[in-house]
């Protein structure tokens, strides 16, 4: 429970800390004026706009160490609804390690001060600049980590959740204090809208979860996941009680993975929020409902050896979702759109994986094997996603960020900068030998390696082979035409980086912690792609997938 | 001249080249071992003289005293004459039978391989397309003809080239070519199997275009040396077909293993062995332009007259008679070759006939007196495919001792044709020049006067001016029309004659060309009359012709030496049995007469056999052959085109006779003639280029630029199509991101609702 | 002397070129480095050049190539670069991927020659040395993974070439040539992966997945994929693939515009060697692994070879851009190719080998002069000039032994290849062969009119029809180093023509045994007799 | 005794009114209301949950779903605040800025 505490200490911490002023309470009936700390006009180290920021960058780090640390942990229950395993840890540490990116990356820039006012196209270039450093310099930044700490608390609790109920109010955790985060976005007019949509399709995803889940409730007596995998494997038929709260429950975790056509809110919100934090949602809040569904999808309603009843469904599902999040991004002008609408395309890459687990394949080493690409495909995706949208983010400290042009010529103002991107962008359309490409090929050969085998052996030509295959394998057609489409928009992040002029010469704000988080990803990108990094993080994944599976 | 003495000691470079082939003697070397020079030496040469010329262009020493190239090219080709006459001394009478010949000598292994049989294991032994030298009458009669002509042609462009002011800092251009040229011939005459006949067939291919084209920047130049070379690429690719035909047939290309592998007897399919032949065939037709491939030669005219006499005389066309002379052993019943091939013999005599007479009618009309020689050229050549058409009948049907007659006459013709054609070049050359020049000393450097000065209507009367090439130019038509006892007579009599007695005695289809190169025989007589007339009788026709002499002795030498040979060489030969000496590469028996019999003796019997030969019919038909070629035609020329000199010119002795008595005949206007449709229709070579071009215009352009539509629009349209599709795609989806929450949660509950329906309908 | 000369080959030209390109960036003092880039490149290149030049030549391994039996040669010990999906460093050659490996070190420096004074020379050369490493990887590797890396990554330095230093329409014609050839390749990889997955556990112990890359496993175990049917679906995903980079039509469109917009050393290397990516990988891995369906898709195959090249001679005939026409008589050559192979006879195959090899010698000379005139007469327009042999006699010169070259005429590289290809074409299907045959005249047609239009018909001796894009500026004939770079090409060309054994020797060796061990089997199961 | 199911069903009419107030209601209030409905649909099943199977998990959870909606309810009120800060608008038709 360690990164838990911290992440309560931290929490305490920065609530009191940016407080602290030379305060004091004077007795009562006398005149001894006792320091209390809290209020009064704070002290410099106090009163420092960035205090905040080192705290949650502290809180992070070391939650973050703690984590990584106890990761080969043995499984350990805690109080009849947590348990902490390797898998968990796995997964907290990859929160961890999205929210300290996110901290760090937040260090230059952050919103709002009561009287400052959000910057106009129209301003001189002064003005814009000033607004933007009123925008900056600000004691109520403390609000925004304070939240950040929150996601990171009920994040990492989701995790250790064995109670459908305890997941259900971690990730609300989790949730509502990103609804607010992306609200946070005030310099832009758009923050408040974007926060609202997104707060509000999000709510009613969970208030179908909820009820779904009290479906369940009904159904089996109990929320707890062993006794509802006992239940369901022991029950005759299809009970509509448990199908319809699994359906309603997908509803929930779908509208967190952003999957089609749960995701529409997922675009305006990232667009409409601070880069920092449509990363966070493109990453880590969108691996908690891939927790999730590993959670409800894997652990109770897959029975062993027969397939799922969500199988097909999710497997159309999960190609609409890639069709749609790649042919939306195709044209899109928006480059936080577009790198929303790939996150929506990738959670259709990862749902097709889990489709195929669903298959008859449970408990095999094969479904470990998907189970395994898809978490490293998540784990990596912290790295190149949320890389990309720091880069967006970087922009962002000159009021920019939102729209093509603005990377017009980054290659030239900023090399390594438009460099990283460039990796990134690579890296998510999976181009080897990047990580992005190492995550995608586990997970392509995953589906091929279940699927391929079921084609009729006697088949003697394509046709009729192709019409005796299992139809998952299309799934893995599907995934690669896919990321081909993916192609065209990534490539023009890249063309317009390199190749056209840039409307300033200017070169970009030197925010040198962002710069340091964006060059660890891409650094990491590279590493974890090929070469021993790679080795050690996909067998740390195997790892705790293997003690997910043996649970 | 002063300038020509000086010129004369040029020759003292080429003397360590003319050395190498003695040196090689004295150093123990075999001829055949020498016979890689034929080919290396030039080869060697051309870069040298292309490059060093490209870079040394203009300097002193390349220009005066190198010539620019010509007397490195006329050393090289030095090496290579002295080298075939070494052949010719070592091999001329101890020639190994064909059928037990073996390659000479092996040079490389060119390409080696495996095949895979029929019971899917691999042939015992790689199989070599390699090359190696083969040596039989035919090849050394062919090699003396080339080396010496290819020779003479480079001394003579000495002459011709270097003096033309248009030609300055280009020649060496033209003597690379030259040289490259001229080996092709070689190399395609020594190769031991058809695949590097086939490459050096090519080589010629190439060389003919670059050096048709060697007025680079004249339309008509750069349109006829690609129409020669499209053209013979026609004749080409089938002939291609035909060596992969052949390769099937007999697993191999060399002669040897083709003509006596024994284990291929009764082996081969006739059928398949048909169609290879045919196709082999067209290649040759391609490259002899016999109709219908016939489209580029007078085309090829374009090129400077050195390479007129090259093309036609000493290489290319040749090639394609070479060619089918080849097709012999496999049609020898009496050998190994393969029965129920008839049908090819009278194709090809089909084909021959056919463009003898229509070149030769052709030629009829025409003007220009190189275009004259063009269709001489082709109407020549289709005689000596006549006669070999008529002897692959007579092979194929056992009639060995018509067959051999008659392919050692077409040989011999092509020998005797040769000589003269490359002499009539040559002369046709000189007045050519000589007219040019007088021109333009008449008017300096007045370019827009328009003057052609290869129209014989603007001759006349030259034989004065020009004594030497008009007597060469004499000997040379009288070896064509096949007067009696000079050149061409000994050869063309024989194969008019047997391909008579093989429609009159054997197959009536003969008929055909037996009739058709008997007329052309008189018409032969006709034009080539009326060249010479037109050209050196009569009084001049334009003021231009009196300023005309002769003045460059690089000219007038191979003039001279090949007058001799032209009017003497036939007979000679004649009485040495070159008939039987030629068709000996496939017979046992031919041998030179050398040591045979008195001279005296083989005169009478010669003249015996020409004039008053056993049979009736053939009495009959060489007697109507003369009667047709020395009397009816050039008396119908001489009573249009010929008369006396003007008044106070006189001709050397040797033509002068001739030019009196073109002027006994009277006169006759044909002006009517003139304009009548055929004679229109015959001006524009019967409209077969028309039609050529017609079709093309009407198909292949419009087709390729159909095809590049189609790849443009259809083919990339699809992959564009594509892009558009999704791009219009992705406009709609996004469309469906409205940026209303209340649409968001619309299309969640419908998703929803979705689910549920999929789980409960499949469950 | 190198004890891994292959792996050297492949890296040290990698890893300069990332210096070269990177170091000037993130440090100013390594001014000096960009200005030294262009002539270390060319001293990298050249180095290759030798050392592959030596491996030929017995200096380095001692390899006897003509003998099948030995395997790869100048193998290495593997090395594993990512063990948890079966990932090695191997490297190998034999005598199907030797030619190629010395025609890429052979190119590279010629096509820094021709373009020596490019724009940008700091990246550009460089650039040429990454393409360098990248394309000798892909014919070393033995290692799929480390082949399907390679093989992407060859678009990245061929991408940025056409970006920066191509024409007019360079942005269209580098994304559609990414983009394209991308997305067949990532169709291979689908059969690459079903490839992978069938691979036996026993080969990859110490994997996650259970499978190694390794290419002689991969190859090896494609017997264990159990349906005919997805046999033969792996092989046409990956034909795909690989006649997508060949090009074959009808996927052939993204070569033409990326030819057309490509700087001279791009197209270069484009047709010498990327194009020869594809047969290689089509006889590496399809034609090796999947003998049965290579067997059975012969009509496929000849269909393939057939429509590219007699579809593509007559669309180039309907060209007017020089270098269009240049490019889709590659596409019309490649599919001698696949002729050559369906033909299931070592002559064939032998010549489709050859065929790589000689068109890789010949369409770089092509270019190269289509790229001269787009250097001194800013035009690619065939008919917009005339005469031009009068200005630029060495690029006349040439351009009739290039064009001479590519229309198959004996004595030069070509013929070789398209001889042996026809006779063994013949040898197997007959009549069939007066397709290809009669196309060698369409070839011609085409070849000799954009001639006649551009050196030729001027109709004065003295004086050319210049281009109006010329704008007055005084016509020049080509630089030394353009002239230089030719001149090699074409000294190469006739050298190959007339000793074509220097390299035939080992193909047809390789052939044969390739045949035997290979097809064979295939051919008697499927019933197709030779 | 009320049947449990009875419950239940009267939660699935609760849920079905919310779901269809929150896609036809324009105003964020109203929509956070049927929200809410929905939510206490599902603490209905809770209950009857508990009823029928006797222990008090159902309880607990209803409470801590109670506490949810309140926290939901706070959080969306402060958004729905800063929208209409900066649009004058709690309609959610016409906050459309964000689009395509």
């Amino acid at each position: 429970m360690m990164p838990e505490l911290i992440l309560i200490l931290g929490l305490i911490a920065i609530v009191l800390v940016p407080n602290l002023g030379d305060a004091k309470f004077r007795l009562p009936l006398t005149s001894i004026r006792v320091p209390v700390l809290l209020g009064g006009s704070r002290f410099d180290m106090t009163n420092d706009p960035r205090m905040p920021n080192r705290i949650s960058n502290l809180t992070f780090s070391l939650a973050l160490l703690s984590s990584l640390l106890l990761i080969s942990e043995s499984p350990r229950e805690v109080g009849g609804i947590l348990m902490v395993d390797g898998f968990s840890r796995l997964f907290s540490t990859m929160f961890l390690g999205a929210l300290l990116l996110v901290s760090i990356a937040t260090t230059h820039r952050l919103p709002a001060k009561t009287n400052a006012q959000v910057p106009k196209e129209s301003d001189s270039e002064n003005v814009f600049d000033r607004k933007i450093s009123i925008l900056m310099d600000n004691r109520r930044q403390v609000d925004f980590y304070i939240l950040l700490i929150m996601v990171g608390l009920g994040m990492t609790m989701m995790t250790m959740a064995t109670n459908l109920f305890m997941l259900i109010v971690c990730i609300e955790l989790a949730s509502l204090s990103t609804y607010v985060l992306v609200a946070f976005h005030k310099e832009d007019a758009t923050g408040g809208e974007a926060g609202a949509k997104y707060f509000i399709v999000g709510s009613v995803a969970s208030a179908i979860g909820i009820y779904g889940m009290s479906l369940l409730y009904l159904w089996s007596g109990s929320l707890d996941l062993d006794i509802l995998r006992q239940n369901w494997l022991s029950m005759d038929g299809v009970d509509p009680f448990a199908a319809f709260g699994i359906g309603m429950m997908l509803v929930a975790f779908g509208f967190k993975v952003s999957a089609a056509p749960f995701h529409l809110a997922a675009p305006d919100a990232y667009s409409g929020a601070a880069s920092p934090v449509s990363g966070l949602l493109a990453t880590a809040s969108k691996a908690m409902g891939f927790l999730a569904l590993f959670r409800v999808l894997v652990m109770i309603t897959v029975p062993e050896g027969s397939e799922a009843i969500w199988m097909i469904t999710l497997s159309i599902f999960a190609i609409v979702t890639m069709t749609w999040g790649n042919l939306a991004a195709l044209t899109s002008v928006n480059p936080k759109r577009i790198l929303a609408y790939s996150s929506v395309a990738h959670a259709g890459y990862m749902l097709a994986a889990i489709a195929v687990v669903g298959s008859g394949i449970s408990g095999t080493d094969q479904s470990s094997i998907i189970l395994t690409a898809v978490s490293f495909h998540l784990f990596v995706l912290v790295l190149f996603k949320l890389g990309a949208f720091l880069v967006l983010a970087l922009l962002e400290t000159e009021g920019k960020g939102h729209e093509i042009e603005h990377l017009h010529g980054l290659g030239r103002r900023d090399p390594l900068i438009a460099g990283s991107m460039f990796l990134f962008v690579l890296s998510l359309a999976g181009v080897p030998p990047l990580s992005g490409f190492l995550s995608k090929l586990l997970m392509i050969n995953g589906i091929v390696s279940t699927s391929a085998s079921t084609g009729s052996s006697s088949s003697a030509d394509v046709i009729s082979w192709a019409e005796s295959v299992d139809p998952l394998f299309w799934l893995a057609a599907a995934i690669v035409l896919n990321s081909a489409l993916s192609l065209f928009y990534y490539l023009r992040i890249g063309l317009v980086m390199f190749f056209e002029e840039p409307s300033t010469e200017k070169p970009l704000k030197a925010a040198p912690s962002l710069r340091m988080a964006i060059f660890a990803c891409a650094l990491l990108t590279v590493l974890c792609g090929v070469g021993p990094v790679s080795e050690w993080l996909l067998d740390m994944v195997s790892t705790a997938i293997g003690s997910f599976m043996y649970q | 001249m002063g300038e020509s003495k000086s010129e004369t000691g040029l020759l003292a470079y080429i003397i360590p080249f003319l050395a190498v082939v003695p040196v090689l003697y004295l150093l123990d070397w075999e001829s055949h071992e020498a016979s890689i020079l034929i080919v290396a030496v030039p080869f060697m040469t051309f870069p040298v003289i292309l490059i060093a010329g490209q870079i040394y262009n203009g300097t002193e020493y390349w220009k005066i005293k190198l010539k620019e190239g010509g007397i490195l090219a006329l050393g090289a080709l030095g090496v290579s004459l002295s080298a075939s006459l070494w052949l010719v001394y070592d091999y001329v009478d101890s020639l190994p039978n064909f059928y037990d010949q073996q390659s000479i000598i092996q040079w490389l292994e060119w390409v080696s391989f495996d095949l895979l049989q029929s019971d899917y294991t691999l042939t015992s032994g790689t199989k070599i397309l390699g090359m190696g030298v083969w040596i039989d009458s035919i090849t050394l009669m062919i090699l003396l003809v080339a080396t010496f002509l290819c020779f003479l042609i480079c001394w003579f462009s000495l002459g011709y080239m270097n003096t033309d002011p248009i030609n300055e800092d280009r020649n060496h251009r033209f003597y690379g070519e030259f040289v490259l040229f001229a080996l092709g011939m070689f190399g395609m005459v020594l190769a031991d199997n058809f695949l590097w006949l086939f490459i050096f067939w090519e080589v010629m291919g190439l060389c003919s275009y670059l050096l048709i084209g060697f007025y680079y920047w004249k339309d008509s130049a750069a349109y006829a040396s690609k129409k020669a070379f499209l053209t013979t690429r026609v004749g080409d690719v089938f002939l291609m077909i035909g060596l992969f035909i052949l390769y099937d047939i007999y697993g191999s290309l060399e002669f040897s293993v083709i003509f006596h592998d024994p284990s291929l007897d009764g082996m081969v399919d006739s059928n398949k062995l048909f169609w290879a032949l045919l196709m082999m065939f067209i290649g040759a037709v391609g490259k002899s332009a016999q109709f219908p491939l016939h489209v580029w030669l007078p085309d090829a005219m374009e090129g400077p007259t050195p390479v007129s006499a090259l093309i036609h005389a000493a290489t290319m066309v040749n090639a394609g008679l070479y060619l089918v002379a080849r097709m012999v052993p496999f049609v020898d019943v009496g050998h190994h070759g393969v029965a129920g091939l008839e049908e090819l013999g009278l194709i090809i005599a089909y084909v021959g006939g056919i463009t003898a007479f229509m070149a030769a009618a052709i030629a009829f009309v025409q003007n220009d007196i190189k275009k004259v020689l063009a269709y001489s050229t082709m109407s020549q050549l289709a005689y000596i495919f006549t006669g070999l058409g008529s002897a692959l009948w007579f092979y194929n049907n056992d009639e060995h001792h018509a067959a051999v007659v008659v392919f050692g006459a077409s040989m011999f013709h092509l020998f005797n044709h040769a000589m003269a054609k490359g002499m009539l070049f040559m002369a046709s050359g000189s007045v050519i020049h000589e007219v040019h020049h007088a021109h333009d000393h008449l008017h300096h450097g007045d370019h827009d006067h328009h003057f052609d000065p290869q129209d014989m209507r603007n001759m006349g009367g030259l034989a004065s001016k020009m004594p030497v090439t008009a007597t060469a130019m004499m000997f040379g038509s009288m070896s064509i029309i096949g007067i009696p006892l000079i050149g061409g007579f000994w050869s063309k009599e024989g194969i008019i004659a047997e391909t008579w007695l093989a429609a009159l005695e054997h197959e009536p289809l003969m008929f055909g060309p037996a009739i058709l190169v008997l007329l052309t025989a008189g018409m032969t007589g006709f034009y080539m009359s009326r060249m010479w007339f037109m050209t050196f009788a009569g009084e001049p026709k334009s003021e231009v012709v009196n300023h005309v002499h002769e003045e460059t002795p690089w000219i007038k030498m191979p003039l001279v030496t090949l007058t001799i040979v032209t009017a003497f060489g036939g007979f000679a030969f004649a009485l040495l049995g070159a008939t039987d000496y030629l068709s000996s590469a496939y017979d046992y028996s031919g041998h030179l007469k050398l040591h045979e019999s008195t001279l005296i003796s083989s005169i009478i019997g010669e003249l015996e056999h020409a004039f008053l030969p056993e049979k009736m019919n053939l009495r009959i038909i060489g007697w109507i052959t003369i009667f047709l070629s020395f009397i009816v035609g050039p008396v119908f020329a001489a009573r249009i085109h010929g008369g006396n000199l003007a008044k106070g010119e006189s001709a050397t002795p040797l033509v002068s006779w001739l030019v009196s008595l073109s002027s006994k005949f009277g006169s006759q206007d044909v002006t009517s003639l003139a304009e009548s449709e055929l004679s229109v229709a015959l001006q524009n070579r019967l409209y077969f280029d028309d039609l050529y071009e017609g079709i093309l215009a009407k198909t292949v352009i419009p087709f390729s630029e159909f095809a590049a539509w189609f790849d443009r629009k259809v083919i990339d349209g699809m992959i564009k199509q594509v892009e558009s599709k999704s791009v219009i795609g992705s406009l709609q989806v996004r469309n469906l991101t409205t940026g209303s929450a209340r649409d968001y949660i619309l299309m969640a509950t419908i998703g929803m609702l979705s689910i549920i329906a999929l789980l409960w309908g499949l469950n | 002397m190198i004890s891994d000369p292959l792996t050297v080959i492949t890296i040290v030209p990698l890893a300069v070129s990332l210096a070269l390109l990177i170091l000037p960036k993130i440090s100013g003092s390594a001014e000096g480095l960009a200005r030294a880039s262009r002539a270390i490149s060319m001293g990298v290149a050249l180095a290759m050049l030798a050392i592959t030049t030596m491996i030929f030549f017995g200096e380095i391994g001692n390899v006897d190539w003509t003998d099948y039996n030995s395997g790869y040669s100048l193998t290495n010990d593997a090395f594993a670069l990512i063990p948890s999906i079966g990932v090695q460093w191997k490297v190998g050659a034999d005598a199907l991927s030797f030619p190629m490996i010395w025609l890429t070190t052979l190119l590279i420096p010629i096509s820094m020659l021709v373009e020596w004074d490019a724009k940008k020379g700091h990246l550009f050369h460089p650039l040429i040395l990454m393409m360098e490493g990248a394309l000798i990887g892909v014919f070393v590797s033995l290692d799929m993974f480390v082949f399907y890396a390679f093989w992407e990554l060859t678009l990245v330095p061929m991408f940025f070439l056409i970006m920066v230093w191509g024409g007019d329409d360079r942005k269209y014609a580098s994304m559609k040539f990414f983009i394209y050839t991308f997305t067949a390749s990532v169709i291979m990889l689908i059969g690459i992966l079903v490839m992978y997955f069938y691979t036996p556990d026993v080969a990859s112990s110490g994997t996650i997945t259970g499978h190694t890359f390794d290419m002689s496993v991969m190859i090896a175990s494609s017997d264990y994929i159990p349906s005919e049917g997805l046999r033969h679906l792996v092989w046409l995903l990956l034909l795909i693939g690989f006649a997508t980079k060949m090009p074959s039509v009808p996927v052939h469109t993204w070569l033409p515009d990326a030819h057309v917009q490509a700087p001279t050393a791009g197209s270069m290397l484009l047709a010498g060697v990327m194009l020869k990516m594809g047969a290689y990988g089509f006889l590496r891995i399809a034609v090796s692994a999947f003998p049965n369906s290579t067997v059975a898709f012969i009509p496929l195959l000849i269909f393939l070879g057939m429509a590219s090249l007699v579809y593509g001679a007559w669309v180039c005939m309907g060209q007017t851009n020089l270098k269009r026409m240049v490019a889709y008589s590659s596409v019309s050559h490649m599919g001698l190719i696949f002729l050559g192979i369906a033909t299931m006879q070592p002559l064939g195959i032998a010549g489709a080998l050859f065929m790589m090899f000689a068109h890789g010698i010949i369409s770089p000379l092509l270019f190269a002069v289509a790229g001269a005139f787009k250097h001194h007469y800013h035009t690619l327009e065939i008919g917009s000039m005339r005469g031009i042999a009068h200005h630029s006699p060495w690029l006349a010169a040439h351009m009739m032994l290039g064009w001479m070259a590519s229309l198959g005429l004996p004595l030069l590289a070509g013929f070789v290849a398209e001889v042996t290809i026809l006779i063994a074409f013949w040898m197997s299907f007959g009549w069939l062969v007066l397709l290809p045959t009669l196309t060698l005249i369409i070839t011609a047609v085409y070849y000799l009119t954009s001639m006649q239009k551009t050196i030729f018909e001027s109709n004065d001796p003295h004086q050319g029809i210049l281009p109006d894009t010329l704008h007055g500026e005084e016509p020049r004939d080509i630089s030394w180093h353009e002239n230089s770079g030719m001149f090699i090409l074409g000294a190469l060309t006739i050298l190959f023509g007339i000793l074509p054994f220097l390299f035939w020797d080992m193909m047809s060796e390789w052939s044969s045994g390739f045949l035997i061990e290979t097809l064979v089997e295939a051919m008697q199961s499927e019933g197709v007799k030779p | 005794m009320i049947d449990p199911s009875w419950i239940a069903g009267l939660g699935v009419i609760l849920f079905g009114v919310g779901l269809i107030g929150v896609f036809t209601r324009n105003n964020a209030i109203v929509v956070l209301m049927c929200i809410e409905v929905m939510l206490n649909a599902a603490n209905l099943n809770f209950v009857a949950g508990t009823m029928h199977y006797g222990d008090v998990d159902g309880w607990v959870f209803t409470a801590i779903a109670i506490a949810i909606a309140a926290a939901e309810v706070a959080i969306g009120l402060a958004i729905f605040l800063s929208l209409y800060s900066t649009q004058q608008t709690i309609s959610l038709d016409d906050a459309t800025t964000l689009r395509n």
